[in-house]
């Protein structure tokens, strides 16, 4: 069971959730922090097709679900990068107050 | 009750989507229309649960797990309540609020919309899955709201939120996986019976990530960091709808997992949100008494009131714990949205949000100083009010478990609150200064700050049919 | 300090996760027995899309909110627009691009139509045409959005539109989004096609109403 | 609903409607605003007096609505209630009068005619609530109410006497529901009833309801201002005379005081705090207060003050003849609840005439004012000397009842205690009727506001009030054996607490 391409796909997100986890809380840089969330989100979505596809016969279910979550977080990138944008324009910063400097 | 049910979310979806093609500020009367006639859903439902008992909708006709089920029980038809009678007001008070070319305003009606829809969305799942999209709805419109249209700190507040509201429910969706993974299902009541004691390690992993992330969500301390901001710099229609309901919905959602799929491992955590939530109640206080502005006092109170609804969780097995927490939330929502709605016309008529700015207030505005003395009524726990009803009921279930501490501190966080409640109401009572003039505001301000503020202290005079509606006990 | 705190603890973290994730035993529902099973009442022939348009319908239903919302959050924030760009467009870029445009609303009217029984459908072909429309904008074909007309808006927003009437208009057959098996495959023909045309628009909004 | 049922409630409503509309009233209004104070102050008599007749008569009112599961909101008139109900309902009719005379030209006066209102609703839920939450509720309602009150004049000085009154009475309150919560824990309900209701609790509970009991005077003792609780009350002074007169000499210290009969006689049974041990700490702490109460009296110039310290003492004589173990204390203590109200409110109206007329406030500046104002410092001086005790005023009878309620508990100390507190009185009484009639008039008063016009010698709202309070005092004294005294009733109380009957 070890093995299979499911567990291997889990194991990767798992890895790139928790890494993404520790951009979002540590980078400043709110572009790059933006890309640590999307990296979070990868890996969730890793975790949640490896998992349920770990005897190797994929479920349609959880890959749905992905594309639902994939689709979500687009949004919440267009969203977060209009922010950015949008604070950049006001105060010329990139991060933002009162975090690191 | 189908209808009613469905018609919950379709309705506000429906007017979303019509104030987003009507153009710019406008919409304001077909969603003032459309949420009355959610009130009635609302009403409708809770009165044919309260006679019928739960009601499941399956969408599709599928039924759990291949699809998706609505379902709703006293717990989650008092929260569609709660929400169409705050948001009905709220509505009419943003429709006065915003001005015509108010950038703030220009988009706010489809995003209450879709964040109205989302709650509602919420409050019936019964899947975990599809919990999460909507938390996300709830998540982007409410950044949505308090970014829109503001200055470099208001949108900076937006994006602190963003990434907490963002990481939250990406916890919250990783512990759904790991579910799914574990049993195959995320349906609530398909879980229901496979989840034990004995439940796999990735299981009791999923629980914590699950909690952790919505605590974020409901910015319990030490993750209330983005709130204040949030909700001290947005404009008073949606800071009202962000501390009154939709704080809340995570909460609920906390609630709804503690008892229902996760209970089996919830009780060896149960003095850690208590925990939590008493560090919220003195440290959200503290803060409250010290801040300058008045809208950042509010939203610190927010912080504190929060962390009473933690208190309940070590209570759970007691009648009356559930109900507490629920009057609690009702008396938040209504004081809070009260709170914030006269916050709005005193900051409008003064042209300053600062408490030390407020002298005078009592001759100028003594409606909306009645209304903001009310709502901080039930905030205190004073009676006659659903504040003191919840306290009431608090305190006789953490006696019912031999929890002094409990007691202690909820008796502890009322006198808090009178400190930073008192602290207004002080320098609004203080003698006008000379030429201080103020601006005159809408009268319909004052009055929906006021209706709101009263129905939170009438509900403490009349609270049977809610407590029966939500039923004791764990 | 914080930094090595939050490492420690994302190690640790990812540690405790995969050994759990490692011994996990087979799950105690399966449901690709009932997809598959209910697939020929579905009104599709791909199990991937019979969940998200027909068993799961409603998560999709509420994710194009989700959508609209981006668009409107952005709408609503206003975005301080830099200065257009001064530089002449690649003429080769240019001729690509025109070249490629047909090409690509023939791939995505490929994709909606292949969803019905293969990998694709509304939102691979949506994708497609927010693709296509990104890619005329670079090559200056097209200028960034501005605030939307009502004509914008109606495509914007007519794919949810036409999902949330066909959801609500199923209510008689007893459930929100109760397809009638017969006529299953055609409703969610038609919601994918209005759907195809709204996602091409508020993906490429996202874009275009960010960009000059 | 049947009239025995809607007549508490028009009780409460007769006071509550009329406030509600008062603070919608635009500050000129000022015709329709007293119209709508006298009406509801006069429709209030009218019911009180019918419930007065009722409950001589054996009928019962009361009324009760579901607040939470288990928890009610009740109401019922019985016969201690309506002592105090009566006391208040009567004396806020002259009051009214009074502020009407007393605010003539001052600002706010919708909004201070409104909350002062909404206080007189709150003591009216007071004296009918049947149980301790209902009683809670309109307690807390009373600090509420009485805020804006005390900070009416919106001056630095009168938020701080403000925020001392709440951080007593708040805290005050918190201590109160602990006690009352645990006592629905442990027994289900809170209802008063004759006789207490604990005595079925198996002795297991008795560390925890002493525990309560600690609790629940600690809270009501606030309002009593029982030492060392009462700190608040003489910083309170700095609110309008009407106010200080009706609610810091009558209704907020006699809820406190009346709190503390309805807690020690009909939640704990005068036999089973006997038992407990808790009426002899009860009685030692209000000879306490009652003694420095007065000592603190003396070395007031301040007029308010000196009468607040007074009140501090008076008002635990209540407590004292509670917490005497017997009937006759308890009549001793519920006569004084009339007699002291009484008494006390003169001497309030007269501090107020003095203020508004010549602008004194200080005891030192009274020299000769018995010249300038000779009926506004004769009723003074029959509330001064009742307050002593002196024969043929109603003080006496309450001292007469007092003394032989504590001999009759075996409490000899307490008759010295009255003694003690009789000379104190006398000490800080009698120098200010010698400085008033005996000593010249100076050449100036302090502010003149109000000129005299021949025998008037001040507005005569302001003068008829303490002229009927003053005659009341007197009248209770030389006939207290008449039909409808306060002793009568009082003794009728005595009677149901104690479960027997008295020998006339």
């Amino acid at each position: 069971m070890i093995a299979s391409t499911g567990m291997i796909f889990a194991v990767t997100g798992a890895v790139l959730f928790a890494l993404g986890v520790a951009g979002v809380v540590l980078i400043d840089h709110l572009l790059r922090r933006i890309l640590a969330f999307n990296l979070m989100g990868s890996g969730i979505f890793l975790i949640l097709v490896g998992l349920a596809q770990r005897h190797d016969v994929p479920d349609p279910v959880p890959q749905a679900m992905v594309l639902t979550g994939i689709v979500v977080a687009v949004a919440a990138t267009a969203l977060a990068l209009a922010l950015v944008r949008k604070l950049h324009a006001l105060s010329g910063r990139l991060t933002l107050p009162g975090d690191g400097e | 009750m189908t209808a009613a049910l469905t018609g919950l979310i379709v309705v506000p979806l429906a007017w979303a989507t019509l104030a987003f093609l009507l153009g710019p500020g406008r919409g304001a009367v077909p969603a003032i229309v459309a949420l009355g006639i959610q009130l009635g859903l609302a009403v409708n439902l809770a009165h044919g649960v309260a006679v019928e008992g739960t009601l499941v909708h399956p969408v599709g006709g599928w039924g759990a797990p291949l699809g998706i089920d609505l379902a709703v029980d006293g717990l989650s038809a008092a929260m569609l309540l709660l929400t169409q009678a705050i948001a009905l007001p709220l509505a009419v008070y943003a429709r006065a609020y915003f001005k015509a070319d108010d950038p703030a305003g220009r988009h706010f009606w489809p995003l209450a919309g879709f964040l109205i829809a989302g709650l509602n969305a919420l409050f019936l799942a019964a899947d975990l899955f599809n919990l999460y999209v909507t938390l996300e709805l709830v998540g982007l419109a409410a950044v949505g709201l308090v970014a829109a249209g503001g200055g470099a700190p208001q949108v900076a507040a937006a994006l602190r939120y963003l990434f907490a509201t963002l990481l939250g429910s990406g916890a919250y969706l990783l512990a759904v996986a790991l579910v799914y993974g574990a049993y195959g299902t995320v349906s609530i009541a398909t879980l229901l019976p496979l989840v034990t004691a004995e439940a796999p390690r990735l299981v009791w992993i999923a629980g914590a990530l699950a909690g952790v992330g919505l605590a974020l969500k409901t910015a319990l301390f030490p993750f209330h960091f983005w709130l204040p901001p949030a909700h001290g710099s947005a404009p008073a229609p949606v800071s009202a709808l962000l501390s009154a309901l939709v704080v809340k919905a995570s909460f609920y959602l906390i609630l709804r997992l503690w008892l229902g799929p996760f209970a089996p491992l919830a009780a060896v955590a149960d003095w850690l949100p208590a925990t939590l939530g008493a560090a919220a109640i003195f440290w959200g206080s503290w803060q409250a008494i010290r801040a300058v502005k008045l809208k950042r006092l509010i939203a610190y109170s927010t912080v504190a009131q929060l962390g009473y609804l933690f208190l309940i969780f070590p209570l759970l097995a007691q009648t009356g714990a559930l109900q507490a927490g629920i009057m609690q939330v009702f008396a938040h929502g209504l004081a809070k949205a009260g709170m914030f709605a006269a916050a709005g016309v005193m900051i409008k008529a003064t042209g300053q949000d600062t408490v030390a700015g407020l002298a005078g207030v009592v001759e100028r505005l003594p409606l909306t100083l009645f209304a903001f003395g009310l709502a901080g009524m039930t905030l205190m726990g004073l009676p006659p009010s659903s504040g003191f009803l919840a306290k009431w009921l608090l305190i006789e279930a953490a006696l019912a478990q031999g929890a002094w501490v409990i007691a202690i501190v909820a008796l502890a966080g009322g006198l808090l609150a009178a400190i930073y409640v008192f602290r207004v109401l002080r320098q609004a009572f203080l003698l006008a200064p000379a030429g201080g003039d103020v601006a005159p505001v809408p009268r319909t301000l004052e009055w929906t700050a006021f209706a709101l503020s009263a129905a939170s202290v009438l509900l403490g005079l009349r609270g049977v049919e809610l407590m029966q509606l939500v039923g004791g006990g764990g | 300090m914080k930094r090595l705190a939050v490492v420690t603890a994302a190690l640790a973290f990812t540690v405790a996760l995969i050994a759990a994730m490692l011994e996990l035993e087979t799950s105690p529902i399966d449901l690709r027995g009932p997809v598959a099973a209910q697939l020929a009442a579905s009104g599709v022939d791909h199990p991937v899309t019979a969940v998200l348009l027909n068993y799961r319908g409603y998560d999709t239903l509420l994710e194009i909110a989700v959508l609209l919302l981006g668009v409107l959050v952005i709408l609503a924030v206003g975005v301080d627009r830099p200065a257009a760009r001064t530089e002449q467009p690649d003429p080769l870029l240019e001729t690509l691009v025109r070249l490629a445009l047909p090409l690509m609303v023939v791939v995505a009217v490929y994709l909606l139509w292949a969803g019905a029984f293969r990998p694709g459908g509304a939102f691979q072909a949506g994708a497609v045409l927010a693709a296509a429309a990104v890619l005329r904008h670079l090559a200056g074909l097209q200028a960034g959005w501005a605030a939307p007309g009502l004509r914008l808006r109606l495509g914007l927003v007519a794919g949810f539109v036409v999902f949330l009437a066909v959801a609500a208009a199923l209510l008689p057959q007893g459930a929100l989004l109760q397809y009638p098996p017969a006529q299953a495959g055609m409703l969610i023909l038609v919601i994918e096609a209005a759907l195809t045309v709204s996602l091409g628009l508020i993906l490429a909004g996202l874009f275009l109403f960010l960009s000059p | 609903m049947t009239t025995n049922e809607w007549l508490p409630l028009a009780v409460l409503a007769s006071s509550l409607l009329p406030g509600l509309l008062i603070f919608a009233l635009p500050e000129d209004r000022f015709r329709l605003r007293t119209l709508l104070n006298l009406a509801g102050a006069l429709a209030k008599v009218a019911l009180v007096v019918a419930l007065v007749a009722g409950v001589a008569a054996g009928e019962r009112y009361g009324v009760r609505f579901a607040v939470l599961p288990g928890v009610d909101l009740a109401f019922k008139v019985d016969a201690l209630g309506l002592l105090f109900m009566t006391l208040s309902t009567a004396l806020w009719l002259l009051t009214t009068l009074y502020a009407i005379g007393y605010l003539e030209d001052a600002p706010h006066r919708s909004r201070f005619f409104g909350f002062f209102s909404l206080c007189v609703t709150a003591t009216m839920g007071i004296s009918m609530a049947a149980n301790l939450f209902t009683f809670f509720i309109f307690y807390e309602l009373l600090t509420l109410s009485t805020f804006p009150l005390v900070v009416h004049r919106g001056t630095p000085k009168a938020m701080r006497g403000g925020t001392i009154y709440l951080a007593y009475t708040l805290a005050g309150g918190t201590a109160l529901l602990t006690g009352i919560v645990w006592l629905n824990h442990l027994l289900g309900h809170t209802e008063f009833a004759d006789a207490g209701i604990l005595a079925t609790l198996g002795s297991e509970h008795a560390g925890s309801l002493k525990v309560i009991f600690v609790l629940l005077i600690a809270g009501v003792g606030v309002k009593a201002a029982l030492f060392p609780l009462h700190g608040w009350l003489p910083q309170a002074m700095v609110a309008p005379a009407p106010v200080s007169a009706l609610l810091h000499a009558v209704a907020v210290v006699k809820a406190g005081a009346f709190g503390i009969v309805r807690i020690v006689d009909e939640i704990y049974g005068p036999e089973f705090a006997q038992s407990l041990g808790l009426l002899q700490p009860l009685a030692v702490l209000a000879a306490i207060t009652i003694v420095w109460g007065s000592c603190r009296a003396l070395f007031q110039d301040d007029l308010k003050k000196r009468l607040a310290f007074s009140t501090v003492s008076q008002v635990s004589y209540i407590t004292l003849g509670v917490a005497m173990f017997g009937p006759l204390g308890t009549i001793g203590g519920l006569v004084h609840l009339v007699h002291q109200g009484i008494m006390k409110i003169t001497l309030f109206f007269c501090a107020g005439n003095y203020a508004e007329t010549l602008g004194i406030h200080k005891v030192s500046e009274m020299n000769g004012v018995g010249r300038r104002m000779p009926l506004t410092t004769l009723a003074f001086s029959i509330g001064a000397l009742g307050m002593m005790g002196v024969p043929l005023t109603a003080g006496a009878i309450s001292k007469l009842w007092l003394s032989d309620g504590a001999r009759a508990a075996g409490m000899e100390w307490a008759v010295w205690v009255l003694w003690t507190s009789s000379l104190l009185n006398a000490a800080y009484f009698l120098p200010i009727l010698w400085r008033a009639w005996m000593r010249p008039v100076p050449v100036a008063w302090p502010e003149e506001h109000i000129p005299a016009r021949g025998w008037r010698e001040t507005a005569l709202l302001l003068l008829l009030p303490p002229l009927f309070t003053a005659a009341a005092t007197v009248a209770a004294g030389v006939f207290p054996d008449a039909a409808v005294t306060p002793l009568a009733w009082a003794r009728l109380i005595a009677e149901s607490e104690y479960l027997m009957r008295l020998a006339p």
